[in-house]
């Protein structure tokens, strides 16, 4: 069984997988990699019986080109932005001085809003939120959330934008703010069986993914699952 | 033979030469720079006349006109380089046979017998840059030998040779020409080694060759001065082996009126042999001189005197069919009342006289 | 388990990677030497446009290339499509995708030295080689090729090392799956996807390193020994 | 807007590729000179871990060559901070860093080559050079260094074609910032990653495979110069 | 001036060289592979010897006792190589400027002087790889030459010249050597320059150096027979210059018992001159001869016969101080009854002795 995902799920999908593999004693085999190199690839016809995307987008593009089964996508999880600072940052408010404040001239790290799901997301966040022009001259937008995660653990940046999972695992840095829930697009991961016919194994997966045992791991790991049927 | 009328253009130079040569050595002689090497290479394949042929014991290896041009690797020519060009990454051995593994070449000459002769014995294993001058000159020769060559280039083999090596490898020369009936396209500086050696001596001046000829008619004529070095003029004689004295080792000649005793030469009773006389070696008396450690004394009878400006006379005499040449100072033409018809005595030392030996066909 | 010992699954991805670069190694070394020799030997009208194409897959991202080969090799690519019906051979998400991924990626690598030995072996033992009677292939193989080795090794060592670490476009290819195309490097990247895995991913960093370690030792021996028997100065 | 005319950010995006990647070569030329001499000529105890230390960035994933240019040149990074301090220099997030993270990345492509040609030049003729007077210095200078022209000319543009086409330890170190660290590779990167990018993307690749061209041509004009210059056969 | 006393190990050749020479010119003469090219190498600072001393008129090069070990661009030695070694780069004219431009050696050798000298005048634009065989070796000893060298060391580098280019060169090197004071190394096969050029000789045989000293000195040794080439043994003599004849181009020397008439020296009246007369030119008669075109004839003393095997016997003839080496067949020493202490008539062909002179000090 092997399964395509995007690389910011891989500590969930790996306990996931691993499991799965203890109830079923069917091995599950995970690619990462960016969720659009992923897309693109199960359109080219990988070997995949699932694909699970970290963004709608690109799960709606796999639709659109007949890459995987339109009916059996499905909602595993939801994710929250957090605005991050270091270990002992203190609380910040959502307003345009105070963001200014802190940055003082340095960059704010975030995933790439062009390329990144969550860059992106963050993007709609703070343009909603009126931040949005105070901070885009002053961004680094990074290859990847964990660079950005990095890079203000590491104190390159005094602020960064990223999944609140993300938040949750590293302790080099504090959760700052949280980006309220309704200022960004729903932030879905979707999974969808690919290969036609799929077989048994990929849909008991599928259905495991929302099933409670996964749920919880989901949830362990700071992803919202409250909107997961 | 050896055929060639071809022109081009090397650097700022008109080239054009043309000469023909029969079996045997056949020698380029020129200053540094008349184009020597460019002419070995354009027989060889390696530079393209502009026009012109190329033929080679009935083969046409090159021909402008019909559109010929025969690849080096099929031109089966044996070619000693100037700069050696070792396979630097090959074994003196390897180097050596290279045109049989290589080149598929069998060819019957005897791999030991090259070795020895040219004293490559404790070499064999050793890598080109760790040869000395010499050396690298002499593995030069023995891989164009092994070869299997229908003809052999050489460019200077023996510029770095010391003389007893030379004295070695000339006779070996020598012998493979008549042997082996392979031919010699050999160039040196060296006007004793051209006259030792050559059948056909080939004058090659700024791209141009002035005369070429047999190399006896060659070296007596005196127009070619500056080209062959008037230090080392002389005649070639040829003549008959009547008698071997193992006693004196020395050897009696009789080149037709007269007869030459040489030191130790290599020769049975009968053979024909050939002899080279330089000019300077040969000193001329009015009468038959007597008590005398030159043994050589003949009647002749004087066909020219070129004086020369400088203290110089260049005399030829003739001797039945055969012509020496001598050179004395004006001086002594005056004192001995020396004139074109006179008769007088050739003296030649009998030390003098090159030990080499060729059967003439 | 101690630190020292690797894990299953590094030794996995450590294997998969030798096999990989060393297959990608094996079939562009030959055709580098190829385009090698005619780029430095011969002028011809498409000169240019080869040399260009051999350098391109430096001068785009590599996710760029990867994706063009996911496009022409892969299942449905014109290319792959052709291979897999008519050979049976497919590259399409395996390792030997990955190892045409890391080839192509390391193909500039390879040939630019090479070319550089070919054009400094002086034609003039060509010639010498030919006036023994060795014919144009004969003389390539026994004279050309041994004395250009320095740059095959040196073309040869750069090409694995950048077969070993290539990411990019292996990734976009043959995506990352463990056991079949999940590299030291896609590992390397996996690890650093999340913070838990700094410790995986510094102890695949010196694997990489260790490995790399060593093939560059093996080839500069190599090297000095070829130097040895090429005749230049023992002392 | 026709097809042909380049739109302001992908001028933008040409632009800044240039001056990266010269800047990359400016600053990595010399110095692979250098240890590229250094590894030809000598033989010391630390020869093989400077050999290995070079050809780290070309084994290792470029993101984690891009993840170990954060940690040490970033602001806070030991050597970051202490440029910072004492010189004003800073590679974060600009174009300087993109050069370094280029140069870091193309160094070990320039220094093979060259070091191949400075092995290929006749220390005889370094010997006739310092029996003429010439001082160590010198004799590299006028002899060695010419000599070794076309590897250096081989490494450069090897080097200048891998620093066009940077991206993984680019956008890893410096990020994807337009204007000021997104070069043509990195804006290919983000076309690729959007799913209506595909024209955007082809336009870019089209732009870098012609400058990458371009470069090549000149390249090969000078070797042809160099060559002739050389003393090689002129016919 | 020079002074050599090394060791060390070629290859598998165990090597010992000691010698010391004044200033003038040095001969290193020996066999191909004998180590003449390693020997200029380890006193030019390229090899190092494994222990030893070497010493250039009062500096010390090297010296293993005191691990002194002067690097190549401080010992001022103008080194022809074997191996031309042009820098392939350069111009011809900037090869020949090396050293100026390069070394900062300024020197007032004049650059036209040399250029013309050589006949380099029409290659100064060209690059070395299109240069004939011998056009290479000419850049190559001008560009030593123009280094203002302490020393010159020259490495066969008359190897691919023809007569008249060497006939150019030597008296140049003879008189760089005496004006400028400059000594020479010189490495040759060529007996010929060897006796030509050189005050010293060096004989070097496998790695060894069995024998050194003046060169008249060391042609006269018959014990080096082999290394000195048989066919070209000779004495040196010294005389002066007792009348120029511009009549008959003849200069007469006085040799001390004798009057030799020589062709054409460029000497003046009462100059001290040098001159080689070859074993084989030298005939001898047991009565003064008449009506004979050889006008040097003058009594002389026989010292020594050695009758080697074969047909020749070396014979040397004492005439006051000097000595007269002669060869003759063993035939005409019996014919003759030649013995030690018997009064001979000493026949040397004016022509035969070479047109050389050198100043003695
Ligand atoms: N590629 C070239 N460009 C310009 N001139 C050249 C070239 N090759 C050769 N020459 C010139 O052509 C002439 C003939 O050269 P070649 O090598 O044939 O002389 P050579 O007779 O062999 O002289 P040597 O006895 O010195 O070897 C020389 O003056 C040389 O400088
Ligand atoms: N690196 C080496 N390894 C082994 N043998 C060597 C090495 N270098 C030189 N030799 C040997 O040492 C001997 C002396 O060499 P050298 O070059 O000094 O001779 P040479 O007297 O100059 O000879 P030639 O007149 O032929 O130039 C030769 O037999 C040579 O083969
Ligand atoms: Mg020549
Ligand atoms: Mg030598």
């Amino acid at each position: 069984l092997t399964v395509f995902a995007a690389a910011s799920t891989r500590e969930a999908m790996e306990r996931i997988g691993a499991a799965f593999e203890e109830e079923t004693g069917t091995p599950v085999v995970f690619s990462f990699a960016g969720t659009g190199t992923l897309a693109r690839q199960v359109e080219a016809g990988a070997p995949a019986d699932l694909f699970v995307s970290a963004d709608a987008d690109w799960m709606d593009y796999a639709v659109e080109e007949d890459a995987v089964l339109p009916e059996s996508v499905r909602l595993i999880a939801s994710n929250a932005l957090v605005l991050i600072g270091p270990a002992d940052g203190s609380p910040l408010e959502l307003k345009a001085a105070e963001i200014a404040a802190l940055l003082d001239g340095e960059r704010l790290a975030i995933a790439d809003p062009e390329t990144v799901p969550a860059g992106r997301y963050g993007r709609a966040s703070l343009e909603k939120l009126g931040l949005w022009q105070e901070v885009s001259g002053q961004l680094a937008p990074m290859e990847n959330v964990r660079v950005a995660l990095a890079s203000v653990a590491r104190g390159d940046t005094p602020l960064g934008l990223v999944y609140r999972t993300d938040a949750a695992i590293e302790p080099g840095v504090a959760v700052l703010a949280e980006l309220p829930q309704d200022s960004h697009p729903e932030i879905e991961y979707l999974a969808a069986l690919t290969g036609t016919p799929p077989t048994q194994q990929a849909q008991t997966f599928l259905a495991y993914l929302t099933g409670p045992q996964a749920q919880e791991i989901l949830q362990s790991l700071g992803f919202v699952t409250d909107k997961v049927e | 033979m050896l055929d060639v009328d071809i022109s081009g253009k090397v650097g700022e130079m008109d080239f054009q030469a043309r000469f023909e040569s029969e079996s045997g050595v056949t020698s380029l002689f020129g200053q540094s720079g008349a184009g020597k090497t460019t002419l070995t290479n354009m027989i060889a394949g390696l530079v393209r006349p502009a026009s012109g042929r190329i033929s080679l014991g009935g083969t046409v290896l090159f021909d402008s006109a019909k559109g010929t041009n025969l690849p080096v690797q099929q031109r089966r020519i044996g070619h000693v380089f100037q700069d050696a060009r070792l396979f630097p990454h090959l074994s003196v051995k390897s180097n050596l046979t290279y045109a049989r593994w290589a080149g598929r070449r069998s060819g019957d000459r005897n791999f030991t017998e090259v070795v020895e002769l040219l004293g490559l014995d404790t070499l064999l294993q050793r890598k080109p840059a760790t040869l000395s001058g010499g050396e690298k000159q002499r593995v030069a020769i023995g891989r164009a030998l092994l070869s299997d060559p229908r003809l052999l280039i050489m460019d200077e083999p023996l510029a770095s040779l010391d003389q007893a090596r030379r004295n070695d490898i000339l006779p070996y020369l020598d012998r493979l020409c008549v042997d082996a009936g392979i031919p010699i396209l050999y160039v040196s500086h060296s006007i004793e080694e051209v006259a030792r050696l050559s059948n056909t001596l080939v004058i090659l001046s700024d791209g141009r060759t002035p005369a070429f000829g047999p190399v006896a008619e060659m070296l007596t004529r005196t127009d070619l001065g500056r080209a062959t070095g008037r230090h080392e003029a002389g005649a070639l004689v040829h003549g008959k082996v009547t008698e071997v004295d193992e006693n004196w080792g020395l050897t009696f000649v009789d080149i037709g009126g007269a007869v030459l005793q040489i030191p130790d030469l290599a020769a049975r009773r009968g053979d024909t042999v050939r002899l080279r006389i330089r000019a300077r070696d040969v000193a001329l008396a009015s009468e038959p001189p007597k008590g005398l450690s030159i043994r050589n004394a003949f009647p002749a009878q004087i066909t020219s005197i070129s004086e020369e400006t400088g203290p110089y006379a260049e005399i030829l005499c003739a001797l039945e069919e055969q012509t020496i040449r001598a050179r004395i100072t004006r001086a002594s033409v005056a004192d001995l009342e020396l004139a074109v018809g006179k008769e007088v005595t050739v003296l030649v030392k009998s030390v003098a006289i090159d030990r080499r030996q060729r059967n003439l066909v | 388990m101690s630190f020292f010992n690797l894990q299953p699954d590094e030794w996995q991805a450590l294997l998969l990677t030798l096999r990989v670069a060393a297959a990608a190694l094996a079939v562009s070394l030959p055709l580098a030497i190829l385009v090698a020799y005619v780029l430095a030997r011969y002028r011809f009208p498409g000169h240019g446009v080869v040399n260009a194409l051999v350098h391109l897959p430096l001068v785009l991202p590599p996710v760029v290339t990867g994706y063009v080969l996911l496009l022409t090799f892969g299942r449905k690519g014109p290319v792959g499509a052709f291979l897999d019906d008519v050979f049976g051979i497919s590259f399409a998400f395996n390792w030997t995708g990955a190892a045409l991924a890391a080839g192509v990626m390391a193909f500039p690598l390879i040939v630019r030295p090479i070319r550089l030995s070919f054009e400094a072996v002086d034609p003039k033992l060509e010639e010498a080689a030919k006036s023994l009677g060795a014919h144009r292939l004969v003389s390539f193989l026994t004279v050309t090729l041994p004395l250009a080795l320095p740059g095959i090794l040196g073309g040869a060592i750069l090409g694995f090392a950048k077969a070993m670490g290539e990411f990019g476009a292996t990734i976009t290819f043959v995506s990352n799956i463990p056991g079949e195309t999940r590299t030291l490097a896609l590992a390397l990247y996996t690890a650093t996807q999340t913070p838990s895995g700094d410790l995986a991913a510094f102890r695949l960093t010196l694997i990489a390193a260790f490995v790399a370690f060593a093939a560059l030792i093996a080839s500069e021996l190599l090297a000095r020994r070829l130097k040895i028997r090429l005749g230049g100065d023992i002392a």
